[in-house]
């Protein structure tokens, strides 16, 4: 068994024991509501999360449940939200906070980088802010510009802060239970097309994805292709496509940006001699640059060819053109046999 | 026509000034139509039947728009049901056209009264050719420069700093012009709101912010969005006067809202003015479902029985004008027959192609976006 | 003693509650040291004596640190002379150690009088190893666990969102402890300082807000900072009281604060507490300079002849406990040679190395930042 | 003449006539006067610009000579700030906003993202905002983390925001000018530790300099060393110290970040062969992983080496190790030793 089956086996996939097929808010919710009764340090508020369950209802059923001690709405202010977040987790709760949408995270940008991201630092660790802030993101839902924007790399950009984006159920609740436990701040992305779309297997023991490791979702040998959040099922999609003509595509799954898996990723490529990075934030100083400098600079004679990328357009997101902006099946087939053919 | 109202003695005469901060909204109409202070002159019953023409016509706007939507020809949609006398009494406090408005997204009444052709609107809700807007955002986000209408922006109460400094430029200009920026109840927490409204007072600059208090956000009602008993009261912290009225009472909008317009217009610095009202619909569609989990259908009955468009109809009873129910239909079934013929002109342009998306990021169109339209032209191009 | 003083009929017991948004700042203490009112029974001479001993201990750690700074020991400076009656009595007004402080950058005569050791305050400014908070902010931005006072960010207004979150928390977890939040004049133009407010009367939380209003945000005053007449008024906003206390005035700043905080701490919801003072010096050692361009030195004289310092001493002649100028001078040098062994014991301690770049960015040290630390300690040893 | 030479001429330099030597605060002030006289819808605004002058000087004089109605003061407030200069552009007139220090950007940060990089795009054009947003940024002051940031990535990373940095007094005041006289929002950044310490000669005769065009600061064939802002002066003491060893390496000053000079990068690239990237704000989804991204997917096979990068530490900014965080001539060095030996 290599070292990168390995991996995928022990972090990619549900271990042992009884699982469900979940949808991957059910799996978010599911966190949250284990986590509530775990441990009383854990609340969860926001705009709309309580008795409305959230507008997308990530929420739903908590506040019922736990009551509105534990589960409660704010006023509508992100640096409200956000503020009270730090304020908590210094005083020895474990917040979770929800910006409604990830597209709502500049009113509560400064309390993100300066207090959130900082305290421990410039508090010479005399004070942490371990917090969660959950928050939908990214496109296909036919939002405009302020319901489908990918605003991560602002904060993988933002040293202090633990960003990651799950793709899967089982990821969703295993990186929420891993941030919540943690000792760090960490925005904690929600794909928001594939609340319903993506489903799969949770099991019902206790269990974390560690932060920082990624998963190989396919294994393959002519080319790695990168992705995390909503993109990966369209990044399988098209290795499965490839695969089809006779391509062997391996495909990771980083689920963790900051840290992310360098020795996954450059592993993959030192034995395929190709990359292609998605992602559907805009290109420029977009986080897939971080990774292409690393593959280039780590994996430089390996490499067959320059690291591809797709990513969103350097425009607003658009709302008619919705589906032209977000990198398809097909976008990311092209990418991969350009790189291919090169 | 006056000679049948009541005339209540201790009401100040009209051509006096209205005292802000007053302990219950200012009222000229009692919820049954009777008005409860002399009406000024200028409110006829030729006045009153084509403020209410208007408002109905936004109602059955709103309607329409939930029947688009629920056949797929949108994806959105945020009504103004119940909210349209303070809408439309907004729009008659202004001089549209001369002076400068920015909205928010619930305003398409507001939009429509001002004199903004609905097809404009419509085309702005399905995102097609002739929206004024290249279809780049949801329903219920448009702009007219025509109407010195500015284009809104979802992220709630970031137009507030933005047009306190379009009033800070209308001074600097020298103009008589006057800047109208709206919200909601919710948008009075964001630290936006405030830094907006304290700009403009320091300013002293000629801006009119209204706060279209529906007293909901979502499901989050205004005892839970702030400890302040109202809105208006907030107006004490950037030393400007805060106006309390009745917002289903069109001619107390108007009234207070006229007043406060050209008390601004006349260099005083800017006013705050609530107008209390409800939104008897749900949030959006995507709320309709969940609304029943935050409020009760006792509540909203009873703001349904307080329906603005009733009362006009009530005063205008009252006045000797009554609205008999053929013309009403014949109102309504004319807004129908405006609205489904405009939709089809509408959606007859045609949706907006790829093209779109590289144009307006830039007044030019820098090297990378040239690159990447040429990448999207090859890949469509590719795909015939 | 109080038989000296004399006694204003009309002004009520101290036991009974204090009236919030008073028009003009509440007074214990004339100018000239003369009690305006009847000074509760806790103000024996010793305990003024010690409140002297502090201001004083305080008013010169500031000007050893300007002379640190001038002899490049230091980089910058924020002093809070003048400001010692609102600081120290501040102190005074909060369960120290019980109690959760978020401060702001100009707080250190706050941090002295609640025992904060002087040499972490000194051991901060110079960035040595022993300072707490490692080297890596600038001066005067500390924190000290043992206090719970929380580390300092320069961002203005950014502690208050959190210090609301830190007063739901305290009530969250059923504590009887209450969170002091301090501010200038300025900071309260910010967004987050009204996201704060909001959220804390919102959530009912036991937040005690202090704006040490000290009439100048660098060089822009409160009229051109807000259109309010005040601070202590927007409170209005937030449904919580709004007091205004003459800050340089200790009595009052002791009497109005400590009922505040303990009206807060009894559950009653946040209070904003305005305390007008004056900042005598320059902003920093950056606005030495330029401070005569913005304001007069009548201004500042005025401002000089109303010393906080004075007040106490003229209090406590009043009362018939003058201090004596040879005491005076012994306590300052007294501060000063404490000042200066600090320093030296600080000194002694060394600067921390490129190491600390590197911990406390997270818990742990993920891979990059390990990769990145490797290379600095190669750089390092390659330099050796 | 080579293409290079011929831009370097024309763009990078005075060309004829007067000149006088100024600092780069000093062209920063120049161009603002300049501007204010020659267009009344020209205003100067922020925190402390007025009588005060700027915590830096920067407005020094220009309250005094155009009045109180043209430079005035605002409240303590970056949203207040950037949210006026928003509709006062939007009304016609040419804000030129100054946010005191990068660092406080946060609080201005949704308006910038949502109002000003969107307007024109969400109105279709109907309604534009052309405004400057100036600011000091970088490190190497002692100002410890939130007056040292290099937040520029976060606003190259936001489409229709135009973004620049000078590191001469002569592009100080050209692209300022330009960017007061163009149609778009342009975040304009000043590399405060070159505010004194950058002089250079500016031409009396009025001049812009064009957004978008980089300069050659010195032309050499065995390595390209591309920079902007405040690393520039180490830059060049870098080559200089290579120079000596007899390696010819050709500096790039990128000056426009947004749009940035892809042709004359690539096409030095393609001459060397060889590529390092000097910044100093944090590595992760910095803007220089963009233009190594399009270095090594356009000049794949002129790459002799992989694209290096000096950045900054994936740290918030410190106090005391200011000078260990800042990239300076020998850590610029050691990296083009690095590629030259790969
Ligand atoms: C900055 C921001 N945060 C959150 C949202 C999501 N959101 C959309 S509407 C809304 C409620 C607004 O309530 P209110 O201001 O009262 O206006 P209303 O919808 O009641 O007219 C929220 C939270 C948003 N659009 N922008
Ligand atoms: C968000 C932010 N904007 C700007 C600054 C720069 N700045 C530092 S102190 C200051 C004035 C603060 O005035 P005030 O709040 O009255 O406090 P004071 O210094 O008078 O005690 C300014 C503008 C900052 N630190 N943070
Ligand atoms: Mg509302
Ligand atoms: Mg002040």
């Amino acid at each position: 068994m290599t070292a990168t089956q390995d991996r995928s086996a022990q972090t990619g996939q549900a271990q042992t024991g009884e699982t469900r097929i979940l949808t991957l808010i059910q799996a978010v919710t599911e966190a949250m509501r284990e986590e509530l009764a775990r441990d009383d340090r854990v609340v969860v508020f926001g705009e709309d999360v309580g008795a409305r369950g959230g507008v997308f209802l990530a929420t739903a059923g908590l506040q019922a449940e736990f009551g509105p001690r534990r589960v409660f709405d704010t006023p509508l202010s992100e640096a409200s939200v956000v503020g009270a977040a730090v304020g908590m987790a210094v005083r020895g709760l474990r917040p979770i906070a929800e910006i409604q949408f990830a597209d709502y995270m500049g009113p509560g940008f400064d309390q993100i980088i300066s207090q959130a991201a900082k305290i421990r630092y410039r508090s010479g660790g005399q004070f942490t802010a371990p917090l969660i802030i959950r928050t939908p993101s990214g496109g296909g839902v036919k939002g405009g510009h302020h319901h489908s924007q990918s605003p991560e790399s602002y904060f993988t950009h933002t040293p202090g802060l633990k960003v990651v984006m799950p793709s899967t159920p089982y990821d969703a609740k295993g990186l929420l239970k891993a941030a919540i436990r943690g000792e760090d701040p960490v925005i904690y992305f929600e794909p928001k097309r594939l609340y319903r779309a993506a489903k799969g297997e949770v099991p019902s023991h206790d269990y974390i994805v560690k932060i920082g490791e990624g998963a190989v979702r396919r294994e393959g040998t002519d080319l790695t292709l990168v992705g995390y959040g909503g993109v990966m099922p369209d990044a399988e999609r098209a290795a499965a496509a490839l695969a089809a003509e006779g391509v062997s595509v391996e495909v990771i799954d980083l689920r963790s940006l900051v840290p992310w898996d360098r020795e996954l990723v450059l592993s993959s490529v030192q034995k395929t001699g190709r990359a292609v990075l998605v992602s559907e934030a805009p290109r420029i100083s977009n986080f897939m640059g971080e990774v292409a400098y690393v593959i280039q600079e780590q994996a430089f004679d390996s490499l067959l060819a320059p690291v591809g990328q797709v990513a969103g357009f350097d425009t607003p997101y658009p709302y008619v053109q919705d589906k032209v902006y977000l990198p398809g099946p097909n976008r990311i087939t092209a990418a991969c046999v350009k790189a291919l053919n090169y | 026509m006056m000679t049948a109202s009541p005339s209540i003695s201790n009401i100040p005469p009209l051509s006096s000034p209205i005292e802000p901060f007053s302990p219950e909204p200012l009222r000229w109409v009692a919820e049954d139509g009777r008005p409860v202070r002399d009406l000024p002159a200028r409110y006829t019953p030729e006045l009153l039947r084509e403020l209410h023409r208007e408002m109905v016509r936004a109602r059955e706007f709103d309607r329409k728009l939930v029947t688009l939507l629920r056949q797929g020809r949108t994806t959105f949609y945020a009504q103004s049901s119940g909210m349209e006398a303070t809408q439309v009494g907004l729009a008659r406090s202004i001089r549209v056209g001369h002076d400068w408005v920015w909205p928010y997204y619930r305003d398409h009444t507001l939009g429509l009264a001002m004199g903004v052709p609905m097809i404009d609107l419509i085309s702005q809700c399905l995102g097609t050719n002739s929206d004024l807007c290249k279809g780049r955002q949801m329903p219920h986000h448009f702009g007219s420069a025509s109407k010195n209408f500015v284009s809104i922006s979802s992220s709630i109460a970031s137009q507030v700093p933005p047009a306190a400094g379009n009033a800070m430029a209308q001074k600097y200009l020298g103009t008589d012009e006057i800047t109208l920026c709206t919200f909601g109840d919710g948008a009075t927490s964001e630290g936006d709101w405030h830094a907006g409204l304290n700009m403009a007072g320091a300013a002293k600059a000629p801006a009119l912010f209204v706060c279209e208090n529906n007293q909901w956000a979502i499901s989050t009602n205004l005892a839970a969005q702030t400890a302040s008993p109202n809105i208006h009261i907030k107006a004490k912290a950037y030393g400007m006067p805060g106006f309390y009225v009745d917002g289903n009472d069109i001619v107390a909008v108007m009234e207070v809202c006229g007043y406060a317009a050209e008390w601004v217009r006349a260099g005083n610095g800017p006013a705050l003015v609530e107008c209390l009202t409800y939104r008897v619909g749900s949030h959006s569609n995507a709320d309709a479902d969940a609304e029943k989990n935050y409020r009760t259908r006792d509540e909203v009955n009873s703001w349904l029985a307080r329906d603005p468009i009733a009362r006009v109809e009530g005063l205008l009873a009252h006045l000797g004008y009554p609205v008999d129910a053929e013309e009403r239909a014949d109102l309504i079934s004319a807004v129908h027959r405006a609205v489904d013929a405009d939709v089809l002109k509408a959606e007859a342009t045609g949706q907006p192609d790829w093209r779109i998306m590289f144009e307006d990021v830039y007044a030019d169109t820098p090297p990378h976006l040239r690159e990447q339209a040429a990448f999207v032209r090859a890949e469509q191009e590719g795909q015939k």
